[in-house]
């Protein structure tokens, strides 16, 4: 089986080709079942090869499986080859459990959308590159995944083209992408003049031969990169905006999968980071960092999408803590139950908005239980799981992190503690808002003083799928298509923990799986400590909970939403007056050098011939007696040197 | 009148008059007979016969012409160069050369000239006698190997070019054009002849040959005197060649000019001068480089600079012709400042380029010009490519050579004189030599947007005949100047073994 | 001036009052307001040179200077004069052309030094004796110039005839009125 | 020595060039008026040279990386000018290019005016291009690279939009300029090269071995032919032509001269800047990585701010050609593999952005972006097209803009760090113009104007097909392309460190000799 | 010896310059070619004074040709003089200048 591995990401490209060439004519909904059909058999055969593997030895369970030679140049010869890995399938895995799930849910959910063809294109697209991305065996196909996955993010974000804040919010990130990419190839670039080769294979294992200062800057460059693609500071700001792309795809990318593949370009070079303990630090600080600040963010966000953006920001500034810490056990933990019910959340947020004819204001919403009953028990489950609750998986694998943290300096720890209160605040809260209270989409009409800012809240009524809001018929639960996908996940958010229980090393699943990729994980602490630490935690999450419950009883508590919290801390504007708009003076400024200055000196060169034309045109007068001087100059100019010449 | 004085002193010992080979003299004989029998017809014929005679006529002079130059290129080849009357002319490849290309001038030029001494009404016969006449003072220029024919044979084409450029006497530019010509050509020879004197007192001889063994052979202890004369000789034969800044007539005289006369001029005449210039500075001054190729240095980069500049500012196309027909002067200079073989043969070939180029635009510009020979505006060739696309097709090409566009002549030409010019490491005016080709780029490319488009109001209905004469003249100009671009080797071959006697 | 002094007296006379005849002879064309005076200086002038010509064995040019220019020449300008009615005085006073004026002297005094400067330098002459035959011996000047015309220049003599034919047919064409060409409209721009 | 050797194959690059000059002057012959004669014979001629140039490549030998298909002809003897052809990989997939370009600019956007003067000059552009691409002979190769001026002036001045005559006057004359010092360095070359040897010749291969100058001439001359390069490429700052000819340009011109034109400029630079003057090209690379670097950055800056579609995608052209200079003098196998693949990208990507901005040209009128707005609801094909060749054209891996401009930025990163870094930036730049522009033109809702406007027609998918289909193929399988390209810079890169003692990362270049430090062990 | 040539030639360059000078500063036709003949004897001049100098005739048969052509200029200058200012009688040189620039 693993030699077919080269299958996985086959089938979503088959299907991407086939809907690019029959999509139209298969229409709604067979593209999108054949979009669902083909992640699902690549999921098939991933699990196949999953099987393989685990019936294989344990040191054994590597594999390169080579398609072909993509570009061979010189020294550098990169082949389009897979690495199959414990790693590399746990992420192929649950990039195409997910993604089958979320292309199930689309079914449903882009029902009646004018471009159906065209998402399931884009979403195939994307399950393929974000393949090539984990299985790729060497950096520059990773690359090629890597920036895949961007531009379908770009294509899907920018979906509804016609609204100008999804352009904008499709290219924005793009943009920012490209600027960890730029990072990430320039990474490469070192690399490769390090090493020669760019597979893993051939630099991993020779690691240690990097001198420090190469390592930590090519452990920064990468780390830039993986900044860009999991939105952590300070390159996080285009992901709270793609919330304006179709739920699924914030399910699908922004939470559950693109987002986790900086994380897992950082473990994959987990030895180059061993060797750089300055790039380390720099690394969990900066997720510590993201984790807090994106979680304050959280706490004062109205739309419902956009609350689940910032927590998505908070939980990778949490991977990247582990990863920081050496942790990176913990961070693939995290990374997989993270995508669980973070998936199922933005799944259900997509059932609310799909059932309240999308609206995406939570102040417009409210007491939903009683009208969409599965997606509130889902989103409960959802909630919990994020806040930390054990047993839900959420706990097990933020609890390895907060450990992980421990380990490396307790101002992370504490730090990571104080995110998860707050996420357990902002999580009630948001449920709060949604399902109980009462039931204001009624007086939708009259929006709120405070979500009248457009660039607060994009929760601006539109008419994505063909039917504005402005009807407001009774909200009503999803169609099957969407609700399986969302007990499914809602299942795994609760026993994903199982993967990798901490109590002894037998259960700890997870980590003696990826042994053979990372070595032997290096956190040993005393049970003593790991307990308490881990009660403490709980404490924290529970007290979140409880401010989040009572707090929100109302849905109108300014005074618990800051201005500066609500604005995001002013980043987007901090970011337009230091960046964008010297940015765009300097490109003003190049323009007007290049008219004036550098064509300007051209031109004058014409002009300056036609003047001096006109100048000596003057000598040419018409008057005989004139050019008979000119010839008398001329004698006795030549007379005289000539003259200086004798002798 | 002296023949008869002499013979009234009653000498005994007869005077033994030298040999003269009469084959050598053939080309130059033959335009003389031809312009002879033209003027018997004129005269003793009691009809008068339309222009299409006389010009019959001049082209077949011109074509016997052609034919015995060519026959004495073959004898050249076999036997070697030599000197023959009393070595007052040089028989060499250099001489036999020039013969062909003025004779090739003269069968062109009459064939423009046919229709437009038509059109304009003009008087046929005299025209062609002139232009007879003045192509063979060209020939014996080229050929002269003493300066006195030099200035014998630069006189006889001048003079008839003075009465050529005054022909049309109903348009006063014709007579002003004449006199200006004429005044500034007096001048100038007076300059000329005055450094013949100079040369003479500083070498004792007007002969080239011995000119030159002189110089090889003596040691002047102050060589002012021959300077002197140099520099006053090349002022003469910079004048007519039309270097600045001895070039002020030109524009005036090629505009005024009847225009095929002006085609004429600006091949037959240019070249017999820079046959006169190459011919006594590389052989007979030959020894003296190092006093004059920085002069010629200075006036060739003056010529390029100062004909293209001034080119870009005219809105006459005539006078635009005339300034670009000074820069080509300019890139002959170039040749010459080379002073080796390739500079020469570079310098022959592109005058033999050059007459055809120039020609064949002067003939677009005679059709053009329209009764009255007024219309040279710019704006009289808006939309001329939708109104009369062969005509057009051909100017460009003719412009398009001139600017030295590859697989052109033209290019070839440039591309001659700019390797002479580098191979003696002249590359200062080797640079400027190409950036004034690009300069002048733009003042022809001028020409051909308005050409290419749309015609001015009023001006669609204005037909523009193309007489037979005149479409053949085209024709071959076109011929040539293509054929030339794609295989030039035959004719470079020409210029190169067209060496001078010594 | 050394040798000037070994000159004898006659000669010198001779060459000092030509001169001057020459030359003054020359300024007055030049400063003539009426050419009908212009045209007589030249022929001063051409007297004077003609004199210098004997001074310096020349006899036969001397002789032809005098029939020539001052009989064919001179007249011919004088009859132009006449014909024309151009004999009015101009206006020496007036110089439309800036410059012009001042310019010119300034190089003719330029090239008047330069040309001196040269010579001087030089010695003046520097040539090869008698290459074409010597001028001064036993036979008469006209016979010694005859055989140089007729034997070493013989092909510039003949050339002139090309000259010559030139000149007639050239004055009968400058001579001829032209009718007014027939369609009109189009004869002036 | 070189003498003439005697033909015995058929003479296909001969007939390559012949092809399209011979369909031009046919053309020509055709009277005006029989419009569909003259697209027949135009067809013929420019499918028939596709033909040929595929046969080319298909018959050529790869892992050989000398000239093959060499023809050799006296021209002019007497100046030791012959017309020399040959075609080895760098040159190969530009012929294909060009050869492949010309029928769908010919037959993609539709011109009525004049048809006949069109498709003849378009021939005979082709014919030159091709020369210029094929030439072995310095001469043969300033002459196409000159004649080719004269197609082009004559298709921007009479089928260009209202600026043309300026912008045609301004192309010929500067370009003209530009490679006037050219001829004098290349005479001078030959002539020094005669005083060394004793032999007058313009065979590029003869000079190459033995240029016979000494160093600082050397430099001299390659500065003199890097001026002509630079004008066409076009180089910072003597680019300032090509946004003028480029933006009215009639579609077609914009195509040829985006995609082949300025072509001949990087690819002068390697054929005859590095190839002749290897040490001098050494010397004086962090010259012109410099100046490479300011066009990428520079001509990204500036497009960004252009008002007119046509003229935001010329400035990016100028990016463009900035990275092919980068690769070219970063010395390393990567770079200059990479520049060579980056010039046929290059020409594909930057082709189909022309024909894109000629089919929204001629739908709305305008190439103002601001009177465009929302393309993609009424065009979603037109605007899908367009998505990919941007895509292409700012780099993203698969597709094949990716793979020039990684080989260059690794090859340069090698040797030159910081020049590459710098210019890896650009990347991020070219995504910010491309995409702002992206969206300003087709997303959005649009107004009545734009709303109405048709979908692509069947002929223009027909057009943007086979492009569509390179960018994908060569970016995802380039290898065939790179294995026949590799060979020759390999040659090139032996011709440089032979001549200058320096030499590449071992790493970096892969020749048979050369181990990888690290083998992979597996 | 006789008078040195050296004077001959003096005068001969005065006499020259004097000419040229009065072509440039003269506006009446006529006079300007009366002053180019003074350039031209000023040529005269100095052959024969080469010839005497240099013992050689071949200066005195230059002159010859000089006068020849001299002849055969004043023939069609005046041929032309006569053309123009048949029409326009007030004429100088300086009313030429129609063409210009």
């Amino acid at each position: 089986m693993i030699d077919a591995a080269w299958l996985i990401p086959a089938f979503p490209l088959t299907g991407f080709v086939l809907l690019v060439l029959f999509g139209r004519r298969l229409g709604d909904p067979a593209a999108g079942w054949l979009a669902t059909a083909m992640t699902g058999l690549s999921f098939l055969v991933t699990a196949g090869v999953f099987v393989d593997l685990l019936s294989m030895e344990h040191a054994a369970r590597h594999a390169t499986v080579d398609v072909f030679s993509w570009i061979p140049v010189g020294g550098l010869s990169v082949e389009v080859a897979f690495l199959i890995d414990p790693l590399s399938i746990t992420m192929a895995l649950f990039v195409t459990g997910v993604g089958a799930l979320i292309h199930l849910y689309s079914v449903g959910y882009m029902h009646g959308d004018g471009r159906y063809p065209t998402f399931f294109v884009y979403l195939n697209l994307f399950v393929f590159s974000m393949l090539m991305l984990v299985l790729a065996d060497n950096f520059l196909l990773s690359f090629l995944g890597w920036e895949g996955v961007g531009a379908c993010s770009y294509l899907l974000i920018s979906f509804w083209f016609t609204r100008e804040t999804a352009a904008s919010a499709g290219k924005k990130a793009f943009v920012t992408n490209r600027i960890g990419d730029f990072g990430f190839m320039i990474a490469m670039f070192l690399i490769f003049s390090a090493f020669g080769t760019l597979t893993y294979s051939g630099v991993l294992p020779h690691a240690e031969e990097l001198t420090k200062g190469t390592a930590t800057a090519i452990a920064l460059l990468l780390f830039l990169g993986a900044a860009g693609k999991s939105a952590q500071l300070p390159l996080y700001v285009w992901l709270p905006d793609a919330m304006e792309g179709p739920t699924p795809v914030s399910a699908l990318i922004h939470a559950a999968t693109m987002v986790t593949a900086g994380v897992y370009l950082m473990v994959r070079v987990a030895p180059i980071l061993e060797l750089a303990p300055t790039a380390m630090t720099i690394i969990a600080c900066v997720g510590a960092a993201t984790a807090l600040f994106a979680a304050t963010i959280a706490c004062a966000q109205n739309d419902i999408k956009r609350v689940l953006a910032y927590s998505t920001i908070s939980q990778l500034g949490y991977m990247f803590l582990a990863v920081g810490s050496g942790a990176y056990v913990a961070a693939i933990f995290h990374m997989v139950t993270h995508a669980f019910f973070k998936a199922l959340m933005f799944l259900g947020a997509g059932s609310v908005i799909h059932g309240l004819h999308d609206e995406q204001d939570m102040k417009r919403m409210g007491n939903l239980r009683k009208y969409m009953p599965i997606t509130w028990v889902t989103f409960m489950i959802g909630w919990l799981a994020i806040a930390g609750v054990p047993p839900f998986a959420g706990f097990w694998s933020k609890d390895e992190i907060l450990l992980g943290a421990w380990n490396k300096s307790p101002i992370l720890w504490f730090v990571g503690l104080f995110t998860a209160l707050l996420t357990a605040y902002y999580m009630t809260r948001q449920v709060r808002l949604v399902f109980y209270g009462d039931d204001r989409w009624q007086q939708a009409e009259h929006p709120a003083p405070a979500v009248a800012d457009p660039e607060l809240s994009h929760a601006e009524p539109v008419a994505p799928n063909g039917h504005g809001p402005s009807e407001h018929a009774d909200p009503h639960e999803s169609p099957p298509t969407m609700w399986i996908p969302l007990v499914v996940l809602a299942v795994l958010s609760v026993v994903g923990g199982v993967i990798n229980l901490p109590f002894s090393h037998d259960t700890e699943h997870l980590l003696r799986w990826l042994e053979p990729v990372l070595g032997e994980e290096a956190i040993h602490l005393f049970d003593g400590n790991k307990i308490v630490l881990a009660l403490i935690a709980i404490a924290a999450s529970l007290i979140g909970l409880a401010i989040g419950w009572f707090a929100w009883r109302t849905a109108d508590r300014p005074e618990l939403e800051p201005e500066p919290l609500r604005r995001a801390w002013y980043i987007d504007p901090l970011y337009q007056a230091i960046i964008a708009r010297p940015g765009q003076a300097l490109a003003d400024l190049s323009s007007w050098v290049d008219r004036n200055v550098v064509d300007g000196a051209v031109n004058g060169i014409a002009v300056a011939f036609r003047e001096g034309g006109g100048q000596l045109r003057r000598l040419q007068t018409g008057y005989v007696r004139n050019y008979a001087l000119g010839v008398a100059a001329g004698t006795v100019a030549l007379l005289a040197w000539f003259y200086m010449r004798a002798g | 009148m002296t023949a008869v004085l002499a013979q009234a002193t009653g000498v005994d010992a007869p005077i033994r008059f030298p040999a003269v080979e009469y084959w050598t003299l053939v080309p130059a004989i033959t335009l003389v007979v031809g312009a002879l029998v033209l003027l018997l017809i004129a005269s003793l014929s009691r009809r008068t016969y339309g222009a299409g005679l006389y010009a019959g006529l001049t082209v077949v002079t011109g074509l016997v012409s052609l034919g015995t130059a060519a026959n004495i290129w073959q004898r050249v080849s076999d036997e070697g160069p030599s000197t023959a009357v009393a070595k007052a002319i040089a028989v060499d490849g250099f001489s036999t050369f020039f013969a062909v290309l003025i004779a090739c001038a003269v069968v062109l030029g009459a064939l423009l000239a046919e229709s437009y001494v038509r059109r304009e009404q003009l008087p046929a016969p005299e025209l062609f006698v002139l232009m007879l006449l003045s192509a063979s003072g060209g020939m014996l220029m080229a050929a002269a190997n003493d300066l006195i024919v030099l200035f014998l044979g630069l006189e006889i084409l001048s003079i008839a070019l003075y009465v050529l450029a005054g022909y049309h006497g109903r348009r006063e530019a014709s007579s002003e054009a004449a006199m200006k010509y004429f005044l500034l050509g007096a001048f100038s020879s007076a300059i000329f002849l005055y450094g013949i004197a100079l040369v003479y007192g500083a070498t004792g001889t007007t002969n080239l040959g011995e000119i030159a063994t002189f110089l090889a052979t003596n040691v002047l202890s102050n060589n002012g005197i021959l300077l002197g004369g140099m520099g006053l000789m090349l002022v003469g034969l910079g004048f007519k060649v039309a270097a600045v800044p001895f070039h002020a007539w030109t524009p005036d005289v090629y505009q005024g000019a009847p225009t095929p006369v002006t085609g004429f001029m600006a091949a037959a005449a240019k070249a017999a001068g820079f046959a006169g210039l190459l011919r006594v500075f590389f052989s007979a001054f030959g020894s003296e480089q190092l006093d004059w190729r920085p002069v010629v240095f200075v006036l060739a980069v003056l010529t390029l600079v100062v004909g293209s500049v001034l080119a870009i500012v005219q809105t006459d196309i005539k006078r635009m012709l005339a300034y670009s027909s000074i820069s080509h002067a300019g890139y002959v200079l170039v040749g010459l400042q080379a002073a080796n073989d390739s500079g020469v043969a570079g310098s022959l070939f592109y005058l033999l380029a050059y007459t055809f180029m120039v020609i064949g635009s002067f003939a677009v510009v005679t059709l053009v010009g329209g009764r009255g020979d007024s219309r040279h505006s710019l704006d009289d060739y808006r939309g001329l490519a939708s109104r009369r696309p062969g005509i057009a097709l051909a100017f460009t090409v003719f412009l398009m050579a001139q600017a030295g566009v590859p697989f052109t002549s033209g290019f070839l030409a440039k591309f001659y004189v700019i390797s002479a010019a580098v191979d003696r490491r002249s590359y200062a005016l080797a640079i400027v030599a190409m950036l004034g080709a690009a300069v002048a780029a733009f003042f022809y490319l001028r020409v051909i947007v308005v050409m290419y488009g749309p015609p001015a109001e009023g001006d669609e209905q204005r037909g523009i005949p193309l007489p037979r004469s005149a479409a053949v003249a085209l024709g071959i100009a076109l011929a040539f100047t293509l054929v030339v671009g794609v295989l030039p080797a035959p004719v470079i071959d020409f210029a190169r073994h067209a060496t001078l006697l010594f | 001036m050394t040798l000037l002094l070994a000159a004898t007296k006659v000669d010198m006379t001779v060459f000092v009052v030509a001169s001057v005849i020459v030359l003054s002879g020359a300024i007055g064309v030049v400063i003539a307001r009426n050419p009908v005076h212009s045209a007589l200086m030249l022929v001063m002038t051409l007297f004077g040179i003609a004199v210098l010509f004997v001074a310096q064995d020349a006899q036969f040019l001397a002789a032809v200077q005098v029939i020539v220019y001052a009989g064919a020449i001179v007249v011919l300008f004088l009859f132009v004069i006449m014909l024309l009615g151009v004999d009015r005085e101009e206006n020496l006073g007036l110089e439309e052309l800036r410059a012009q004026r001042p310019v010119a002297f300034l190089l003719g005094v330029i090239a008047l030094a330069e040309i001196i400067l040269l010579g001087r330098g030089a010695d003046w002459v520097s040539g090869a004796s008698s290459v074409a035959g010597r001028s001064q011996n036993e036979t008469a000047n006209v016979e010694t110039l005859a055989r140089s015309i007729f034997t070493r220049y013989l092909l510039a003599f003949e050339a002139t005839s090309i000259l010559l034919v030139i000149a007639v047919v050239g004055a009968v064409v400058l001579a001829r009125r032209l009718s007014p060409s027939t369609p009109s409209r189009e004869d002036q721009q | 020595m070189h003498a003439p050797t005697p033909d015995v194959t058929f003479p296909l690059l001969t007939v390559i060039i012949l092809l399209p000059a011979i369909g031009g002057v046919m053309v020509l012959l055709t009277p005006s008026r029989r419009l569909d004669a003259l697209r027949l014979i135009a067809l013929l001629f420019s499918v028939g040279t596709a033909a040929l140039t595929i046969y080319l490549a298909v018959k050529f030998k790869s892992h050989d990386g000398d000239f093959q298909f060499v023809s050799h002809h006296w021209w002019i003897r007497d100046f030791g000018i012959s017309w020399k052809l040959g075609v080895d990989g760098i040159s190969l997939w530009l012929v294909v290019l060009t050869g492949i370009l010309f029928p769908i600019a010919l037959f993609g956007p539709v011109v009525k005016k004049d048809v006949k003067a069109y498709l003849g000059w378009m021939l005979l552009l082709e014919a030159g291009c091709l020369g210029t691409f094929l030439a072995l002979d310095l001469f043969l190769f300033f002459v196409f690279f000159e004649i080719v001026l004269v197609p082009m002036y004559f298709l921007i001045g009479g089928w260009g939009y209202e600026n043309r005559v300026y912008a045609a006057l301004k192309f010929f004359v500067y370009t003209l300029a530009g490679s006037a010092l050219m001829l004098v360095g290349m005479l001078a070359l030959v002539f020094l090269h005669q005083a060394a040897t004793d032999r007058l010749t313009f065979d590029l291969v003869a000079l190459a071995q033995n240029p016979g100058v000494g160093e600082s001439t050397a430099r001299w001359i390659f500065l003199a032919f890097m001026l002509a390069f630079a004008v066409k490429v076009p180089l910072f700052p003597v680019h300032t032509w090509l946004p003028d000819a480029h933006t009215e340009a009639p579609t077609a011109g914009s195509v040829i001269l985006a995609g082949v034109l300025l072509k001949m400029g990087t690819y002068g630079i390697l054929r005859f800047g590095l190839y002749l003057f290897p040490k001098a090209a050494v010397d004086l690379a962090p010259l012109l990585l410099t100046l490479a670097v300011i066009g990428i950055i520079y001509g990204a800056l500036v497009a960004t701010v252009q008002k007119d579609l046509k003229r935001l995608v010329a400035y990016s052209s100028v990016a463009h050609l900035g990275f092919i200079v980068l690769g070219t003098f970063a010395f390393t196998t990567q770079g200059l593999s990479g520049g060579v693949l980056q010039m046929v990208n290059h020409g594909i990507s930057t082709g189909a952005l022309f024909l894109l901005v000629g089919m929204i040209y001629e739908r709305r009128h305008t190439r103002q972006i601001a009177e465009l707005r929302g393309l993609q609801k009424p065009a979603p094909v037109l605007a899908a097209v367009f998505t990919v060749v941007m895509l292409s054209s700012i780099g993203l891996p698969g597709l094949n803009g990716f793979v020039g401009e990684f080989l260059i930025l690794i090859g340069t990163f090698v040797t030159h760090r910081w020049w590459a870094v710098v210019a890896a930036s650009g990347v991020i730049l070219s995504a910010i113009y491309l995409l702002w522009a992206y969206q300003r033109v087709f997303h959005g809702e649009p107004d009545e104007a734009n709303a109405s406007i048709p979908d692509m027609t069947w002929r223009e998918r027909a057009t943007m097909a086979p492009l569509i289909l390179l960018i994908v193929f060569l970016g995802v399988y380039p290898k065939p392309v790179l294995d026949r390209i590799n060979p020759s810079v390999e040659r090139l890169i032996d011709h440089v460190e032979e001549r200058t003692g320096e030499s590449q990362p071992a790493f970096a270049g892969g020749g048979a000799g050369t181990t990888e430090p690290h083998e992979v062990g597996e | 010896m006789t008078v040195d040539a050296g004077a001959y030639l003096t005068v001969a360059a005065a006499l020259f310059t004097i000419g040229a000078v009065g072509l440039l500063i003269r506006r009446n036709v006529l006079v300007m070619f009366m002053c180019v003949e003074l350039m031209l004897n000023a040529v005269n001049l100095t052959f024969v004074t080469y010839a005497r100098e240099l013992n050689d005739i071949g200066g005195q048969s230059l002159v010859f040709f000089v006068l020849v052509v001299a002849a055969a200029e004043v023939v069609v200058g005046l041929g032309i003089i006569v053309s123009i200012f048949r029409r326009r009688v007030e004429a100088t040189a300086d009313d030429l200048h129609e063409l210009s620039g």
